[in-house]
């Protein structure tokens, strides 16, 4: 068995089990801590509480203008690289034929972009990864709260872009290798997703949405 | 350039070259020219090994024209040995009895290795002479 | 972290704590556990540690220092979370992954959650990921009151509060100070009637700072003709155990005045010119009770504002000055009383020249958390408040109005540090003083 | 085939050509051919040709183990009466039990014998994998086992040239679940140069042009799977001329649709040429009249240790290979059981820790 045989095979399958059964694990262990009764008298009715939160999974994705002065160029820099990860992943042809093996469908429909572009998005990517990286290591707040699982979790991104343009740009070695690599590293993002920060992947529209919710029933900012 | 099944491509790139331009490969020729003007070191360009569109190929050979001499020798297969317009540029094709390129390329000589004499062969040259001549007289 | 204050400060606290260390974590924890809920642990578990709440700190954007990013105020309830509740709480504490809190790191932690958070909340609005992140540092505050590392100032009143219904020991009761308010400003004040539809409280830093706000409201309510009255036994609108982070002072305060409104029978408890007052009574008191209170819990310009719509309160149109207003964090942002004071003073005909950050987004007044009675804290203060002074400078406003009596022992004390060229005043004043006859 | 002294004093091919009438500048010419083909550089014709003319004529033993002669057959099919052939037509084939006109016990004493006389001078050239299960067993001729042949005929081989992927890694035969055992000849010797000449079947022309360059300049670099990097050193991927539609992202998604048609990259229809290395692309098959690619069909990595358990031939390179039975559901399962456990955990601890502090 080769390496990339091994990469796509088993460990690939290991990999997606430890994912699935991670990710379920904690989300349940939250939701069966039990959400508080609420008792005051609210302030808009439980429709447009909930109206609200769906609004601001979205919204808040956009900064406030007060806050944007501040935070256009951190946001920037991480909705860059977001976009660039998603393009790549979504559009990018090989991943694609990627997704529809994995999950057994064909999709005709589904539309790729030119691999020579996504090697550019790929490459600006990589560009906006370091900066954010820069920036998380020398911003003092920044600094401040940054631990393990911050660090890992770019380290397992660098490692799939950079194996992932290698292959692409016939670096030296041997394509099964970089292949393989890629497959990999790949497979350690699974195996990593649900014990650090890429939950936030999951939890970021329900954290948004009971922000919004809890927010709109008191008529407070949002 | 071993003639492959003609690709009907719909999309053709437009401008997109496979290769080199015909460019690349006469300034090649031309730095093997002064280095055997300089020390009279010969050297051959495999055409086999350039990825070349056919309409590079034949434009190249217009570039390199025609010299004095057009040779066709016919040994298990057709040979051809071409002087381009530029001396010391010979064009020279191998073909196999089924008309296959063996092996194509431009070399930069006085006159093409495959024609000159091996010196071993001269060696048995200079004994049968002599014995011939001693036997003569 | 200036270590030098917090000792002279954990030191002041722990003096009558006789608990040993372990004792004292182990209330932390316990305060901290009953913050455990889905909404809050939904919070621990996306954080992705952006640090965009610290662009939304004044006190971060003031002095630049890391360690006034809201989240890192919050550390120590999140390790106690990840060790305690979180998806994987057992490997956490059996790999050790998250050390165990210790009293050093509570310690060192209080200057960032006393000394340096109004609880505002303004980090909330900014987290991408929909944190609650004031919310966090309250329970944070909590944890601290419980292993008795909450300010000394604050655990001191918010205990007199609890026991005798006034923060302070004084010397005059606020009910006499009420009588004496009436008579000095010419208003007859109801206090103690039987049976009441609205009763009132007031904030006990205008009885004795502004007392002509107190007065102001009463002026209307008696306009009004507002079947309403004081309750000696509950005139205090502030709850200092809200500051202290202690639920069960808080929750004793809140019940003082939601006893005193069953026994009036009121419908209406009306909070006056106080920010936290209203938070605290209006969204946490239930939650406290664990029932839904029999009476609706308005602020006074909520209420007037009411008055306004309904037609039943007409008001003269005062001077074309052109005039800022600052939106009181707990009221507006937190508290939800985004149009009221706005509806006022287009009846008022207010020349309004809007701040930058105003309504849900405005900077607050650095004074609100419980910093005010912080002495220690005033250095910090003062750097946020220069900030917010400057910005209502740039409306160009030559009057400037709030509706919390907080934020104005805040303003006051900055405009006099800076010698500020403009006075706080309250839009409840204004009101009182442009009655249409 | 002429009759000629075996034994030591056997002649060198220069010898051998200028009998057999081939002209020196014929011998130059195919030499050519030869040197065009390995992708050296043309001037190095006239030492390669004579390097090869002072070569010993090679006495080769051809071992058939279990081979389905296809690689024979290709090795056979060489086109052109091109320099290989000659070769072959000259040199001592000594035994090939296809090809040879005697048979049984006859055929098998002509091999003795020529080993003995050409002991450690002879290439071995084995074709087809050797089975090992209860010591080889499953593959006997002549009442001796693969096995045993395979080490007998190996001690006096000068070199072994494994020819086709089975002899070379186990080929078809070693397929799971391998119920023979077979491995390639690497597997089991390990102190005689071995050259791997993959491929199922190899190119013809890089079976002889192994064997010639073999004889000019002794055993060619290898790559780390013991294969000549003059025809095995790129992958097809690298060398195809439908590479620029995939670095375009135009890719053909059924055999018969625009993009197979236009002549669109066959990576959807789990073409194996980015992970497989031969001279496919540029020798091409048929004496250069084509190749898979090139009728359309991906290249299913045929000169790649392991192809025949990598996955379907039509599934992309990067497709899983593992087949799901049912174990995310039960990880799912699993998932909210441990999850439920962890909350409700939580929860208790949660009510023993907050106490009655309220």
């Amino acid at each position: 068995m080769t390496l990339l045989e091994f990469a796509r095979g088993p460990m690939l399958h290991f990999a997606l089990l430890v994912f699935v059964f991670g990710v379920i694990w904690r989300l349940v262990s939250v939701a069966l801590l039990g959400f508080r009764k609420h008792y005051s008298e609210e302030r808009n009715s439980n429709d447009k509480a909930l109206m609200v939160g769906t609004a601001t999974c979205g919204l808040r994705s956009w900064p406030h203008k007060e806050f944007i002065g501040r935070t256009a160029f951190g946001e920037a820099v991480g909705y860059g690289y977001h976009i660039g990860l998603f393009t790549i992943v979504l559009l990018g042809a090989p991943h694609v034929i990627f997704w529809q093996n994995l999950f057994g469908f064909s999709a005709p429909w589904w539309p790729t972009l030119p691999g020579g572009l996504i090697t550019v998005v790929s490459v600006l990517t990589v560009v906006l990864m370091l900066i954010a990286t820069i920036r998380r290591a020398m911003h003092p707040p920044l600094r401040q709260i940054s631990n393990f699982d911050d660090y890992f979790t770019l380290a397992i991104l660098y490692a799939i872009m950079l194996s992932g343009l290698w292959a692409v740009l016939g670096g030296p070695g041997r394509y099964e290798f970089i292949l393989a690599a890629h497959i990999i590293s790949f497979n350690l993002l699974l195996i990593w997703f649900p014990f650090g920060k890429l939950m936030h992947a999951f939890y970021i529209f329900p954290a948004r949405f009971v922000n919004g919710y809890l927010h709109a029933k008191k008529g407070a900012a949002t | 350039m071993s003639t492959a099944i003609p690709l009907k491509v719909k999309s053709s790139p437009k401008g997109v070259t496979i290769g080199g331009g015909v460019k690349a490969i006469g300034f090649e020729i031309l730095a093997h020219l002064e280095r055997f003007l300089e020390n009279g070191e010969a050297a051959a360009i495999d055409m086999r090994s350039l990825p070349m569109a056919p309409s590079e190929y034949t434009e190249l050979m217009d570039m390199l024209g025609q010299g004095e001499l057009d040779l066709t020798i016919d040994m298990g297969g057709p040979t051809r040995i071409r002087e381009t317009a530029y001396s010391g540029v010979w064009w020279v094709q191998h073909k196999g009895s089924d008309d296959r390129i063996l092996s194509e390329y431009i070399e930069i000589n006085r006159i093409p290795d495959f024609l000159c004499a091996q010196t071993d062969q001269i060696e048995d040259a200079v004994r049968e002479l002599n014995d011939r001549l001693k036997g003569a007289l | 972290m200036s270590t030098t204050a917090t000792q002279a400060f954990a030191g002041a606290g722990a003096a009558e704590d006789n608990r040993t260390a372990e004792q004292r974590v182990e209330g932390a924890m316990s305060a901290f556990a009953r913050g455990f809920g889905a909404t809050v642990a939904m919070n621990m578990e996306s954080c992705i540690h952006c640090g965009m709440c610290a662009d939304a700190c004044h006190f971060y954007i003031a002095t630049e220092e890391a360690k006034y990013t809201p989240i890192w105020k919050a550390e120590m309830f999140k390790r106690a979370f990840r060790r305690e509740s979180g998806a994987f709480a057992p490997f956490f504490k059996i790999l050790g992954l998250k050390k165990k809190v210790t009293l050093e790191d509570l310690e060192e932690w209080q200057e960032l959650l006393f000394d340096s958070c109004n609880l505002c909340g303004r980090c909330s609005l900014i987290c991408p990921m929909g944190l609650e992140v004031a919310e966090l540092i309250e329970i944070g505050r909590r944890g601290m009151y419980e292993a008795g590392l909450a300010p000394k100032e604050l655990v001191d009143r918010a205990a007199q509060q609890a026991e005798t219904g006034v923060p302070e020991a004084v010397e005059k009761p606020y009910a006499d100070l009420l009588k004496e308010i009436g008579e000095k400003h010419g208003v007859d004040i109801v206090l103690d009637k039987g049976k009441a539809d609205i009763m009132v409280c007031a904030p006990r830093s205008d009885l004795n700072r502004n007392p002509s706000s107190v007065a102001a409201m009463v002026k209307v309510l008696n306009k009004l003709g507002a079947n309403y009255t004081f309750r000696s036994d509950a005139i205090v609108a502030e709850n200092y155990g809200y500051y202290a982070g202690s639920n069960g002072l808080q929750k004793t305060i809140a019940k003082r005045v939601v006893d005193q409104a069953k026994k009036v029978g009121a419908s209406l408890v009306l909070v006056p010119e106080c920010g936290h007052a209203y938070y605290s009574l209006r969204w946490q008191a239930a939650e406290l009770m664990g029932e839904t209170l029999p009476f609706k819990v308005r602020h006074v310009t909520e209420y007037f504002a009411e008055q306004v719509a309904a037609g039943k309160l007409k008001l003269n149109k005062v001077d074309g000055l052109p005039t800022a207003f600052h939106d009181p964090c707990q009221l507006v942002r937190k508290g939800g009383v985004m149009d009221a004071p706005r509806t006022l003073m287009s009846e008022l005909g207010v020349n309004l020249k809007e701040m930058y950050n105003h309504q849900g987004y405005s900077f607050c007044c650095a004074g609100g958390g419980g910093m005010n009675d912080i002495e220690r804290s005033r250095p910090l203060r003062l750097k946020a408040q220069e900030m917010k002074l400057r910005e209502v400078d740039d409306t160009g406003a030559k009057r400037f109005l709030t509706s919390c009596s907080d934020c104005r022992v805040a303003f006051d004390d900055a405009g006099e540090h800076f010698n500020w060229d403009k006075k706080t005043e309250s839009l409840v004043e204004l009101v009182a003083d442009n009655i249409k006859e | 085939m002429s009759k000629l002294k075996q034994g030591k004093d056997r002649p060198t091919i220069g010898q051998v050509m200028d009998e057999a009438g081939v002209g020196r500048r014929q011998f130059m010419k195919y030499c050519a051919g030869m040197t065009a083909l390995m992708a050296m550089p043309p001037m190095a014709t006239t030492a390669f040709a004579r390097q090869l003319r002072a070569a010993r004529l090679p006495s080769v033993i051809y071992m058939p183990f279990q081979e389905c002669t296809g690689c024979l057959e290709s090795l056979t099919r060489s086109f052109a009466p091109s320099l290989e052939n000659l070769i072959f037509d000259t040199v001592s084939l000594d035994y090939n039990h296809t090809l040879q006109a005697a048979a049984g016990v006859a055929a098998e004493e002509a091999r003795y014998q020529a080993m003995e006389e050409n002991f450690g001078e002879y290439i071995l050239i084995v074709d087809g994998a050797i089975s090992t299960n209860d010591n080889g067993i499953h593959g006997m001729s002549d009442g001796h086992t693969f096995l045993e042949q395979l080490y007998e005929a190996a001690e006096g081989a000068a070199a072994i040239v494994a020819v086709g992927v089975c002899a070379a890694y186990g080929g078809v035969a070693a397929a799971k679940p391998n119920p023979t055992g077979a491995v390639g000849v690497a597997d089991l010797i390990k102190d005689k140069p071995i050259i791997n000449v993959p491929g199922c079947p190899p190119i013809p022309e890089v079976m002889t042009g192994t064997l010639v360059s073999f004889l000019a300049s002794g055993v060619p670099d290898l790559d780390r799977h013991l294969r000549p990097k003059a025809f095995f050193g790129n992958t097809i991927h690298d060398r195809c001329y439908r590479r620029r539609f995939y670095d375009r992202g135009l890719f053909a998604k059924s055999f018969d649709d625009e993009g197979a048609r236009n002549g669109w990259c066959l990576y959807e229809l789990g073409c194996r040429g980015p992970t497989t290395y031969n001279a496919c692309a540029t020798i091409k098959w048929n004496g250069g009249a084509g190749w898979p690619i090139e009728s359309g069909h991906g290249c299913i990595g045929c000169s790649e240790p392991g192809f025949w358990d990598q996955g379907g031939f039509y599934e992309p390179v990067t497709a899983k290979l593992f087949s799901e039975r049912g174990q995310s559901v039960a990880a799912a399962a699993a998932g909210v059981a441990v999850g439920a456990a962890a909350g409700l955990a939580a929860k208790s601890r949660k009510k023993k820790l907050a106490g009655e502090t309220e």
